[in-house]
């Protein structure tokens, strides 16, 4: 059985990755979590200049569902390159460098300078963050925006592009065809849905930014249905997420059409999810008989 | 830091809104200190969805018994208070870092204040000073009498209890007896707080006010707990640090001047 | 304090319905519910001809939701009125009869004999089913489609005229101001969202159709967020929903911007939940001196 | 029918992968026949989070006991199975129609064959039979023998049991020992069924070969379980149901000719 997953020329060596922004740079989880069994690290996105990051509180809990208004926190490219890359590079799994920008500008001054760092497997465009003013998911929404943003980063780079795309749309499928068109090695779908918790005893909103990024099992059928619809609508590759806490889950995403998936908020109720995914694909695969991931992709039409 | 399935070894009410819930401590997880905490899976399903820090409230390397006192506040510390002793938790700890650690400078005497959720980490690290000989007063306030949680302290701790409504101890809240407090009683002592944000906020302009050192634990909403998704912020005062701090993993034990009062 | 909500020149008692297509015709509930508290009976939509409903199974439980694919399953206009309306007529609450087409044409002779009938508050105009093939949603994610249905419907009446909005958008504002353009007298947001669940072990999809509607706690958050956003854009009263199942989640909607509000999933879970919601929003208002339901807009700007 | 909540009188297992549970019946909800069901709230949170159908067990009008026996498939049951005697459950019944109103017809026997989760009810409905001196036979399907569950039978029931292993009873499904019954045997019978699907389409085909009259009790994912969302269709023969009826209301018991077999 070969649970390998080939984007833009490149192999993951197996489907489950973990989300950007759920695990950090690695380093967080190291005594937690077995790296070799990840199949890649998508990194919290990084942005041309350093980001405090949104005001507080950032975090609320919803009916099996997480809202997050970090709004991009992070140390910047630079920092990236000098302080997180170094350690990055010795982790046993692939390194997916989540990127962000608020102008198409950005996005590719922050890609060059990562162009010249070794050790980094492919990047994943972040057009789908909700959670800044602007950039993020207002890129994400308008397929011309995609296509060129895609298409001027696919001049600077050898490397995977895998385009991360917002279920906050009339139709996803245009933004995914966009991206390929652009472009893309890949799509992975879903970031997270707009989302508002209103603090009734203080009749003011939670997060001091009004709405968040939704995030956890409650999306998960946004998240299948998102993947099943773009991932026969392009072909490229669907990276599968949203809501994966189990191995049933992220079936769910393959068997609906995607060729890898991430876990994401379930890292933090049970940091062992991704070894337990990928051990439970992995039965499954042997059980059903199925040699590969593309194999899986059969059952549905 | 591990995370490990713990066996409950018993688990109490200690007060009439309190429980404290003992366990089994994993020897692989390392040593536990006054004011870490641990994060609790407490549903197999997924409402509630995250887990939930609580700071412990006591640790025997010896025996390997580890507890936490908590305070039934909603869902998870709800289905928290069903598990029966002889069941099984999933924690992940010791995160944070510790009150302990900032008591290494030659101070003469420690104020241990406490209000609400606080008592527990509070009368842990109360116990640990008075095992190294450490002088120290705790000072406990809760609404009434029938809430002040029974939590073992040794002997040699000194504990004066402060009641909103005056039906045990001091008629009024810790601020009420740290205020009464002479030059000479705080001279040289350094205050160490866990409770209500009002709380802390009143022990660090005490301290400010006669050039104390202050050290509160900060509460705030976790998501990862180890330091990884930037979720559990709090505005502190150093640019180095971007105007934030990650109360899981710099905290949650702050120098009060560290941390930007609003 | 007073309770009631005007829309359209009329007014309801209070501010707490049942959502279209969870309380069937009103009778199904009669021994586990108190009519006499329920603001509005959002009747199941009702179609020109009468629709046998999608194929089986129609039902699946996701994550603090559920998903749906009834496919307007109801016995058409004619038997609606002669069969329903004589006990719908009966009931101590205002009746909003939920209208669905696959043309605009067909909305129109819909509403048409129902204007005919007597004991109708008002119209639920619904853009915005995921489960059929043809109108529905379709019509509800083109602002201009929305408009012109909205405005044709307008001429044929005088009561009022609720179009409901599908969360399934770019931007549900400029749907949102679609129907106020067009005439109508409020906007009920949210429909369900769409989300597919896939049996693992069959390796299909669970309903027939791939996808269906997601409803209930776990796309709270999605709806405050909705309503929040279209309360700003418009200036017609907004009835905010999904995923409510307790006072302190239809006081979030209120405080959100909406006027009233509508219970949907959460009466299969609980069908006292709309009593219970309309006691705590009564007490909340008293507590906080609030003399109306537009007086608890204020509080988030 | 009624909403409310029920005191749990007992619950026990009742075989290696059964439990009866058994409350106390509101006389308001009015009086419980075989074939219908209640519909729990097993959580207060929100996942699971759609109320769970059980078919009555028992119900006893002058003791005012009722009970559902059921298996644990998921997190529902899994969480039912956690709820002690002396506790409560939301319940909402009696729902749906039953089995006994099929049987007024004359006829002289009556074949109750039930698998798996079958089990309560037909063990209620023979037990009902048996009180009104109708003739009947239960037979029971299950895997092994230590899966049949201690379901009281009244001593006038006749009882035969099959398991697919052979451990206990007739080695076969109830469809097994259907097939060895005569002409002479099954003679002015009807046949009532509950359980897996295939077991209920093979009743309707032994029944309808032999021109008898066969009623099933089908299950259908629930929401709602009063009539009003129409999630529970089933598919039905007749067009004037325009094909598809309602498991909650219209059944959970249907005539076996008018369910639509696939
Ligand atoms: C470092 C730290 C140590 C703590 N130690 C203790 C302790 O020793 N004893 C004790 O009783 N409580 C302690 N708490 C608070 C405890 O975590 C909350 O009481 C618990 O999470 C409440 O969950 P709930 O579902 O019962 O209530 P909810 O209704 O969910 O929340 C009640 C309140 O608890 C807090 N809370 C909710 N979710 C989280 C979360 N994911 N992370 C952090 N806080 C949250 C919020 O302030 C919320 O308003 C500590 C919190 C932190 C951050
Ligand atoms: C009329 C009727 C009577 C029933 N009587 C009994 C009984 O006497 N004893 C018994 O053990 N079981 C009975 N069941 C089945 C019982 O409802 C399911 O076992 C239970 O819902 C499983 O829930 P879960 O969360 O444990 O499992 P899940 O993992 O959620 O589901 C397991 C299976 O249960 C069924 N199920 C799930 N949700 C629902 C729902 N909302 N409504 C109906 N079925 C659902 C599905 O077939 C599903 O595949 C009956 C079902 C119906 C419709
Ligand atoms: C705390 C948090 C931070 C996140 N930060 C980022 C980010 O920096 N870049 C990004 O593309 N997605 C980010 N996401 C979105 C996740 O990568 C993922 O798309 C989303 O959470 C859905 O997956 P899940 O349900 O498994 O969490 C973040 C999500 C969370 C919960
Ligand atoms: C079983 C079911 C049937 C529904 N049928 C309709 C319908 O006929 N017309 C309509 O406008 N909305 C229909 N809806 C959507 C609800 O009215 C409501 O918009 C949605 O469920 C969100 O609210 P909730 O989360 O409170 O359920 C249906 C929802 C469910 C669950
Ligand atoms: S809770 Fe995630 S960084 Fe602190
Ligand atoms: S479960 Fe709602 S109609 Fe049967």
């Amino acid at each position: 059985m070969d649970l390998s997953v080939a984007i833009g020329g490149k192999k993951l060596p197996n489907p489950v990755g973990v989300a950007s922004g759920t695990f950090g740079y690695g380093g967080e989880y190291e005594q937690l979590v077995d790296f070799a069994a990840i199949g890649a690290l998508y990194t919290k996105a990084v942005t041309l200049m350093p980001r405090p990051g949104n005001d507080i509180p950032r975090i609320v809990e919803t009916p099996s569902g997480l809202i997050n208004s970090i709004g991009l926190a992070n140390v910047g490219v630079d920092r990236f390159i000098s302080e997180k890359m170094p350690h990055c590079r010795e982790l046993p799994c692939a390194v997916v460098v989540n990127i962000a920008g608020s102008s198409a500008d950005e996005y590719a001054r922050v890609l060059e300078k990562l162009e010249t760092c070794p050790g980094i497997w492919g990047y994943e465009i972040n057009v789908s963050c909700p959670n800044v003013k602007h950039g993020g998911m207002a890129f994400g929404t308008d397929p011309a925006q995609v296509e060129r943003l895609t298409a001027d980063l696919r001049k600077r780079t050898k490397n995977p592009i895998i385009v991360k795309l917002t279920p906050n749309v009339t139709d996803i499928r245009t933004i995914a065809k966009a991206a390929q068109e652009g472009g893309a090695d890949a799509v992975s779908c879903i970031n997270t849905l707009v989302g508002m918790v209103i603090d009734v005893g203080a009749k003011k909103p939670v997060l001091p930014m009004g709405t968040g990024g939704l995030s956890g099992p409650a999306i998960r059928p946004v998240g299948v249905a998102a993947t099943y619809a773009v991932s026969r609508a392009v072909s490229i590759p669907v990276i599968g997420l949203g809501g994966i806490s189990g191995p049933l889950d992220a079936l769910q995403y393959l068997l609906a059409g995607a060729s890898a998936v991430q876990i994401g908020t379930a890292n933090f109720v049970d940091p062992t999810t991704t070894a337990r995914v990928l051990a439970g694909i992995r039965e499954f695969c042997e059980r059903e008989n199925v040699s590969c991931i593309k194999d899986l992709h059969r059952f549905i039409p | 830091m591990k995370q490990f399935i713990a066996k409950i070894l018993s688990h109490a009410s200690v007060s009439d809104c309190f429980f404290e819930l003992a366990f089994a401590w994993d020897a692989a997880a390392g040593p536990v200190l006054p004011g870490q905490f641990c994060t609790i899976r407490v549903s197999p399903y997924s409402a509630p969805l995250l887990r939930r820090p609580f700071a412990f409230s006591r640790y025997d390397e010896k025996t390997g018994v580890a507890a936490i006192a908590y305070k039934k506040r909603g869902p998870a510390t709800e289905l928290l208070s069903c598990k029966p002793a002889g069941g099984t938790i999933n924690i992940i700890g010791p995160l944070g870092n510790d009150f302990f650690r900032f008591a290494t400078a030659g101070y003469a005497h420690f104020y241990l204040v406490a209000g609400g959720t606080g008592f527990g980490p509070v009368a842990f690290l109360a116990n640990h000073c008075a095992q190294r000989n450490l002088a120290c007063t705790v000072v406990l306030g809760c609404r009434t009498r029938s809430q002040l949680p029974r939590l073992n302290l040794l002997p040699s701790v000194k504990a004066v209890v402060c009641t909103d409504d005056g039906s045990e101890g001091i008629h009024g809240t810790p601020l009420t007896y740290l205020a009464t407090l002479s030059p000479m009683q705080y001279a040289s002592s350094a205050v160490f707080s866990c409770g209500p944000a009002p709380l802390l906020a009143g022990c660090h302009e005490w301290a400010l006010a006669r050039g104390l050192s202050c050290f509160v634990s900060v509460e705030q909403v976790m998501a990862c707990g180890v330091g990884a998704c930037m979720g559990c912020a709090v505005r502190v005062t150093d640019a180095g640090a971007n105007g934030f701090a990650r109360a899981c993993t710099e905290g949650p034990v702050f120098d009060s001047r560290r941390i930007l009062w609003t």
